[in-house]
């Protein structure tokens, strides 16, 4: 089959859907092997960069989704309004960090973290669709684990949870130095 | 009440905790426990009982605190065993990975900021496609699920569900937790008048809707009127009343005799 | 102005829309005339002609509009019709055992029980048409009452409605006695 017209195809299907599409539906409905479809589309990513375009494909765990560059968007806000999304409170992005590293997590775990009850932020963060049940602990009681959803991929613009700011142990490192300096500092001011 | 505004910023012990060690510039490894534990204790002391659940999660804190500062103050016993483990190590790891946590959720607002200004479009699919609607084939979706396997699921979250609710205690009856503070309804009934001079009894409801606190809102517009610092009017029953506030000052419930 | 910047802008501007732009709205979005502004986008739609385009601008009456070309219609139906992967997942199933066996049943009584906010398991079992709406309860706030479909009980076997309330957990449990019982009498029997 022409390479262009599967190209097309493609642009279509995610043009049509709006939403994101899973790599295999997409394979299925151009008739291709996943390898091969998922080569064609990171082929198209490329010319995607292409500075006359404004719209471009993004990878979200292994489904596909065209969107607007996000340079683009002082243009659009000239011509429309755009909704504010949720801004999210201090409690609920700390809560949702735990959750995306630390998951799957139990409601108690969160907890033992902040230190504090978290009934609220969970459930805030489940209405957003940030979160989700991913099932139950093998454990007493069987308490619900949660996971991060692909809505938080999207609105946090990771392809996948490997891409998550990383958490080293160099920055502990920093905090510790950050903290003695500062003592320092204080014995020097006496 | 300054207080408390200030105190519930914290989000919870820890971070009450974070910001004492941040504001006395303290070495997080080697945390004055005495220092800090009479400071948190302080902090404590203003909350006042407000809230019964917010300040029992402080007070553990406190206890534990507490606990450190006590086993810091008895000698130390001499013992070849080099893992006598500093009696803060615990609380110190607490911290540090909270302190991380939050670190990286500021790192996570970044991302969010950036990613918002990516727009998506809403799917377009033709009327006609989007009628056709691929019927879920109820029969495959259960598969080999079979009712006594519902049941034993259910039977397995009911179980579990009785087994936290304390039998004895469960007999005594709903308890509710008094979180309405009248005194404080009335002051912010009068804050309100002052800022808005004419406002709708709706207005005023629409951040408290517990039956309670409606009916301690309206508890305090009948004192009002009693005193003359506002006005009412209703057009028809079961109209919104329209309130006009008067005074051009604030009055206790003390004050009010109330 | 670079030419390509503009482009891109005009292409951005036109996916977030959907709709049909107006010309005199397109210019004033990306700080041309309109005489400009309609010779590029001409300019633009013969770029989407090339053929490894799915999507091009179509002109409507002075306003600029984003679709799919209409050779791309097979693909499309094509993708829609590819069923999706349904899967009961713990979570659903144990949000429709408790609709199940505790019909009618209101949202927040099924979050009692599970013990977390349950908007997502109802909506998907509702989609799944597993459960439907049964009317609403006589109480503040007449919250809805969901209870299992027709469709599900009959796949169990049942024929109605009205046979459910006799499968209750005691029902059950005698069932499984009585059976144990003939089992005995079985052997004795022997």
């Amino acid at each position: 089959m022409d390479i262009k017209l599967v190209e097309a195809r493609i642009e279509a299907i995610l043009f049509t859907m709006g939403e994101a599409v899973e790599l295999d539906r997409l394979a299925l409905a151009i008739d291709h092997d996943e390898d091969t479809t998922r080569k064609i589309i990171r082929n198209m990513m490329d010319k995607y960069d292409d500075e006359s375009r404004g719209i471009h494909i993004i990878e979200l765990d292994g489904a596909y989704q065209l969107c607007t560059k996000a340079s683009m968007y002082e243009s659009i806000i000239k011509i429309t309004h755009i909704p504010k999304k949720h801004v999210l409170t201090d409690v609920l992005l700390e809560t949702l960090s735990i959750v995306a590293y630390k998951q799957p997590i139990t409601r108690l775990q969160i907890e033992e973290i902040r230190g504090v009850k978290s009934d609220h932020p969970i459930n805030k963060l489940l209405e957003y669709n940030l979160i989700c049940e991913l099932g139950r602990m093998d454990a007493p009681g069987r308490p619900i684990l949660f996971g991060t959803t692909e809505e938080f991929l999207r609105s946090f613009g990771l392809q996948s949870l490997d891409s998550l700011p990383a958490i080293n142990p160099e920055k502990l490192e920093d905090f510790k130095l950050e903290a003695e300096e500062e003592a320092e500092q204080l014995t020097l001011d006496i | 009440m300054s207080i408390r505004v200030k105190l519930e910023a914290f989000e919870g012990p820890l971070d009450l905790l974070l910001h004492l060690i941040d504001k006395n510039k303290i070495n997080i490894y080697d945390i004055p426990i005495v220092e800090i534990t009479d400071q948190y204790l302080d902090y404590i002391k203003q909350m006042e009982e407000k809230n019964l659940e917010i300040m029992s999660e402080f007070l553990v804190m406190a206890a534990t605190l507490i606990n450190i500062k006590s086993r810091m103050l008895l000698p130390a016993v001499e013992t070849e065993d080099e893992q006598d483990a500093d009696p803060r190590q615990e609380l110190v790891d607490k911290l540090l990975e909270y302190k991380m946590f939050k670190y990286v959720s500021e790192k996570l607002r970044d991302k969010q900021e950036n990613a918002s200004r990516i727009l998506f479009k809403p799917p377009t699919i033709p009327k006609e496609i989007a009628d056709y609607k691929e019927e879920i084939d109820v029969n495959e979706l259960i598969g080999d699920l079979t009712l006594s396997k519902l049941h034993e699921i259910f039977s397995s979250i009911v179980k579990k569900q009785s087994d936290k609710i304390d039998p004895i205690r469960s007999k005594f009856g709903k308890i509710e937790q008094e979180e309405i503070n009248l005194s404080d309804i009335f002051i912010q009934i009068q804050e309100y008048g002052i800022k808005n001079k004419i406002f709708y009894f709706r207005n005023l409801l629409e951040q408290q809707s517990t039956k309670m606190e409606i009916i301690v809102t309206f508890l305090g517009i009948l004192e009002l009127i009693r005193l003359g610092r506002i006005r009412i009017e209703q057009e028809h029953m079961f109209d919104d009343i329209r309130i006009t506030y008067l005074a051009s000052d604030i009055i206790t419930m003390e004050e009010a005799g109330f």
